[in-house]
């Protein structure tokens, strides 16, 4: 029964993944007034298929001075955690795959490992533009998973738990959007950075470090960078919902559909932005990271703690 | 134990994405600071000059298009009109005004892929986007009047090769109506937006000083508080009769060229409207000689094109063919400021450097 | 090339001076540097065409003078190139243009060396002719003194020749390929 | 089938944490250490401490060795390959192993950990779960040791900043 659970869960994420980008093609596209996609199927609705399909029978390129089992390894130690975190969301009242206590944490500790997979890919290809984009990526996520961490305090404090159920049942009557506004704006913004998207999507800055840390990697290799940076986007999408917008909570529709349409605004949000903003450099994506977001987060955490200790 | 740090070479270019063509540079890098620059040029190189001493004087107008290629206009004006300076000859009031309202679009159309290519280069995908549909338009026009979209070569000593369709006018006035509230388009995107102002306000400043000293021309010294346009300072063509501005910055930094650059687009719309009113009936081409045979003797003109002071010295010694054509070219001369502006700066002020002086690698390196 | 040689020698060797005796600039030159100026000239009737070839020993003295003078100001070197006359006895013409951004006037400074011979740099007075003579070094084999940098700059280090000479052939040394 | 599952991540473990030791390329053995706080942490859910598990793979893992291998990315990897893994500090590499294993075996065989706190903890884990216990010790009876780490840790951050800080001059 798990086991099936596990393999619907994978399925409908590597598709939805996969349909993700192009979503966001397509709406980049008509935020350029273009059309994107147009040739493979209705409305280019099987492109994405085709890109899989042209990665797979790609030729895989390794570098011939790369570390070759490190170089293998890295895009799936990158892939692997983005996939494992589904385990612990749900996705409705009864839809999941794990209920545990520590849930939250589970989600961060495991995302954390990702970062080894970026670190590793620029290392092990022995290319300069790898490795800086590697040492951007392993000092951005870092920190910013240091403010992400502290973003989601406050509502862990509201919520008394770290089930991600029990988190999700506390917002009953309030979302925690309202209590928490200033840990949501912290979080969507420490969020965006771990997915290294626009404005901070400095470790893969193609104007400056041609690809950043996948710039050796090539087929099916590239593709589970391209898979992960994808399925991070959701995780982060998923933990907003569960954190502050109450879940699969809604009137009339089933759970899941509610989910699914929360999780969808923020990865629309996601792709307007990247349609509207320039990036940040490098250092000042630092100085925001620990000199603006780092206090704000302090702050948060301390109001919450006064107010609930004296009100609640 | 004594930990050492090492210089880092970085190899950028010469393919790269923002290098804007086969520029290469050799940054050596503390971490990510740059400590030293080399730009290393040269690959594009055709032997242009060369070429005009094998050629007869007009054989070489359609060779100047392929200098800046995306400012084909401007080239052929001023290679033109040193041959024209070098043989006295007398070129039509309408066929003067006919060379302004094409080098003022190209102007436009030159900075909007400097906008774009500048844009992207710093993340802002949509503005690229925008400004090439924009240059569709412009192209579009440059086809009608010349059948070619880049590579014009449609100027001819003493006049241009033919006169502009009838049905250029209604198109370049609805361009020049609907133009302004694009360029106010650009702007929302960019100009109070806080991310481009950090990424673009004090980096890669150059001050005035230093930008005469290192022959900076155009909207780069102009960014530098320098005003000075060779169509003011030293008119040529109609530009005398001709009412408009010229855009100043003050810190010499990415973002003063910007607003320059986005300043002269507006002025050069004013400029094509007001050619265009005043644009008298007549011929298109004067008296020129079967044969171009300049009389022995050397001159040197020079016009602002998109990029900055272009300037052709041309040495004759009465034959068909030149005998010697030097190319004043803008890029080549800004370029060469760049390790300046960059010292101290970090990888990513780099791209918006080499964005903002809108070099073009053809002209560099001849 | 007989014909040739005469138009190019007639030009610049002879030259009409009367013409530009009145020209401030001249005046000033003439006054402060009596023995360095060879010889003025410049088409006519234009007033930015005024060209003066002076001695090569003193180019940078001229143009250090020339750009500090309040009345001159050439604070603004537009251009520097080379050509070449080879049936002349100093081979190579350095050609300068001069601009003064805030008196909006130019002036074209001209010096002759021979094949070979150093000429002494004027990166000390502009900083932009270090491109600039590297590219005459590149093209035209003229070797300038003092200058920090001098390595070819638009062909590869290993090429061979200097293409701007006028004895290079236009396809190159070692060319399969034939113009058409 | 807890055996099965504990005696596999424990060999994992050491294997592992045999690699660490054995490899000549540090990025390798730098590798292979997360391997082994990641089968540790194994072992912790295997013991009912997820809490531990957790914190183990967020801290260690994903915290400390990020910097680990972020530093030695900096270090030129083809230099250090040359460096012999066995010098002189053997020696007391193995003093200092034989006295640690020599305490391990003491506090098992004596069982030095008094029952009373193992047995306290153990129902308070049953009562309110796993996460509240620790919080709960951790701000009772050991907040002053939990303190005095606290300050430790930012003195040596705070020492580590001024070390690594060097002037740039402009």
């Amino acid at each position: 029964m798990v086991l099936v659970k596990i393999i619907i869960i994978l399925g409908v994420i590597l598709l939805v993944v996969a349909y993700l980008t192009y979503l966001e093609r397509k709406v980049i596209a008509h935020l350029q007034v273009r059309i994107g996609p147009m040739r493979v199927g209705w409305h280019g609705l099987l492109q994405p298929i085709a890109d899989g399909l042209k990665l797979l029978v790609k030729e895989d390129i390794i570098p011939e001075k790369a570390d070759k089992w490190v170089f293998i390894l890295s895009p799936i130690i990158c892939l692997v955690p983005a996939f494992v975190v589904y385990a612990v969301i749900p996705f409705s009242q009864h839809f999941y795959l794990a209920n545990i206590n520590i849930g939250i944490l589970y989600i961060i500790s495991i995302s954390a490992l990702g970062v080894y997979g970026i670190v590793l890919a620029g290392w092990s290809s022995n290319s300069k533009y790898a490795l800086l984009g590697g040492f951007r990526s392993a000092a951005q996520m870092i920190s910013y998973e240091i403010f992400l961490g502290f973003s989601i305090i406050g509502p862990l404090m509201l919520a008394g738990s770290l089930n991600t159920l029990k988190i999700v049942e506390a917002q009953s009557g309030v979302w925690f959007i309202i209590y928490q506004p200033l840990a949501f704006a912290l979080y969507l913004i420490a969020g965006i950075a771990e997915t290294n998207r626009i404005p901070f999507d400095l470790p893969e800055a193609e104007t400056e470090l041609v690809a950043g840390f996948h710039t050796e990697y090539s087929g099916m290799k590239f593709a589970f960078f391209f898979l992960a940076e994808y399925a991070n986007m959701m995780v982060v999408s998923s933990m907003a919902v569960i954190l502050f917008l109450g879940g699969w909570k809604g009137p009339f529709l089933p759970g899941i559909v509610w989910f699914a349409i929360k999780v969808g605004a923020f990865l629309f949000l996601f792709i307007w932005l990247r349609g509207t903003l320039p990036r940040y450099r490098y250092d000042q994506l630092m100085r925001i990271g620990w000199k603006i977001m780092f206090p704000l987060c302090l702050l948060n955490i301390a109001l919450t703690g006064i107010i609930y200790y004296l009100f609640l | 134990m004594v930990l050492e740090t090492k210089e880092l070479l970085l190899n950028m270019g010469p393919q790269h994405p923002s290098t804007h063509g086969v520029l290469r540079l050799l940054l050596y890098l503390e971490g990510e600071t740059i400590v030293n620059s080399d730009p290393i040029i040269g690959y594009l190189h055709r032997g242009i000059e060369k070429l005009a001493e094998a050629k007869t004087y007009t054989q070489f107008i359609p060779i100047t298009d392929r200098l800046d290629y995306i400012a084909a206009f401007p080239n052929n004006l001023a290679y033109v009109q040193t041959v024209e300076k070098l043989m006295s000859l007398e070129v039509p009031l309408r066929a003067q005004y006919i060379r302004v309202i094409l080098t003022e679009l190209n102007r436009i159309a030159s900075h909007l892929v400097w906008l774009g290519t500048h844009a992207m280069d710093i993340g802002a995908i949509t503005v690229f986007l925008y400004c090439f549909r924009e240059r569709e338009i412009i192209l579009d026009l440059f086809e009608m009047v010349s059948g070619a979209r880049m590579t014009v070569n449609f100027f001819r000593f003493g006049g241009v090769a033919a006169d502009l369709p009838a049905e250029f006018y209604p198109k370049v006035k609805e361009f020049l109506d609907t133009f302004p509230a694009k360029i106010a388009d650009y702007e929302a995107l960019l100009t109070q937006n806080r991310i481009w102002l950090a990424r673009t306000k004090n980096v890669a400043v150059i001050s005035a000083e230093d930008g005469i000293n290192w022959g900076l021309s155009g909207p780069n010294l102009r960014g530098s508080g320098i005003k000075w346009d060779i169509r003011k300072a030293n008119p040529y063509a109609v530009y005398n009769k001709l009412d408009f501005e010229i855009p100043t910055g003050q810190m010499g930094d990415v973002y003063d060229r910007y607003m320059v650059r986005m300043e002269e687009m507006r002025q050069s719309t004013r400029i094509v409207h007001q050619a265009l009113a005043q644009m008298p009936d007549g011929e298109i081409k004067g008296k020129v000689p079967k044969i171009i045979k300049p009389p022995a003797g050397e001159a040197y003109s020079c016009i602002e094109s998109p990029k900055g002071e272009l300037g052709f010295y041309i040495v004759s010694d009465g034959s068909e063919k030149p005998y010697r054509v030097k190319i004043r070219a803008p890029s080549f001369v800004n370029l060469e400021a760049l390790p300046l502006m960059l010292k101290g700066g970090l990888i990513a002020d780099v791209i918006a450097a080499i964005g903002s002086i809108d070099i073009v690698l053809g002209e560099v390196d001849r | 090339m007989d014909e040739e040689k005469r138009a190019v020698e007639s030009e610049f060797a002879e030259g009409d001076h009367s013409l530009w005796e009145d020209n401030p600039i001249v005046k000033k030159l003439r006054e402060i540097f009596p023995e360095a100026i060879i010889s003025i000239s410049g088409l006519q009737p234009y007033p930015d065409e005024l060209t003066i070839k002076v001695k090569k020993e003193q180019i940078v003295k001229v143009c250090q003078f020339l750009k500090d003078d309040p009345h001159l100001a050439f604070n603004y070197l537009s251009d520097l190139c080379g050509v070449d006359y080879p049936e002349r006895e100093e081979r190579f013409e350095i050609v300068y243009h001069l601009y003064s951004i805030t008196k909006r006037h130019r002036l074209r400074l001209k010096v002759s060396v021979k094949d070979g011979e150093p000429l002494p740099s004027v990166i000390g007075v502009w900083q932009t002719a270090n491109w600039h003579e590297r590219e005459a070094y590149d093209l035209l084999g003229i070797p300038f003194e003092g200058h920090p940098d001098l390595r070819r700059i638009l062909l590869p280090e290993d090429w061979e020749g200097h293409p701007l000479r006028k004895e290079y052939p236009l396809m190159g040394y070692n060319s399969d390929t034939k113009p058409d | 089938m807890h055996q099965i599952f504990f005696w596999g991540f424990a060999l994992l473990a050491v294997f592992s944490a045999l690699m660490v030791i054995t490899r000549r390329n540090v990025v390798h053995s730098a590798l292979f250490l997360i391997s082994t706080f990641f089968w540790v942490a194994a072992i912790y859910i295997l013991l009912e401490a997820e809490l531990l598990a957790a914190i183990q793979i967020l801290v260690y893992a994903g915290a400390i060795m990020v910097l680990i291998v972020f530093t030695i990315l900096l270090i030129h990897v083809e230099e250090t390959k040359i460096i012999n893994p066995w010098q002189r500090q053997r020696p007391i590499a193995i003093l200092l192993g034989v006295f640690l294993l020599g305490e391990i075996f003491l506090i098992l065989s004596r069982a030095l950990f008094p029952e009373s706190i193992a047995g306290t903890a153990l129902q308070q884990v049953a009562q309110e779960g796993n996460t509240e216990a620790v919080g709960k010790l951790l701000y009772t009876k050991y907040l002053f040791p939990f303190e005095v780490a606290s300050i430790l840790l930012l003195a040596a951050m705070i020492g580590a900043i001024v070390m690594a800080k060097r002037e740039i001059e402009k």
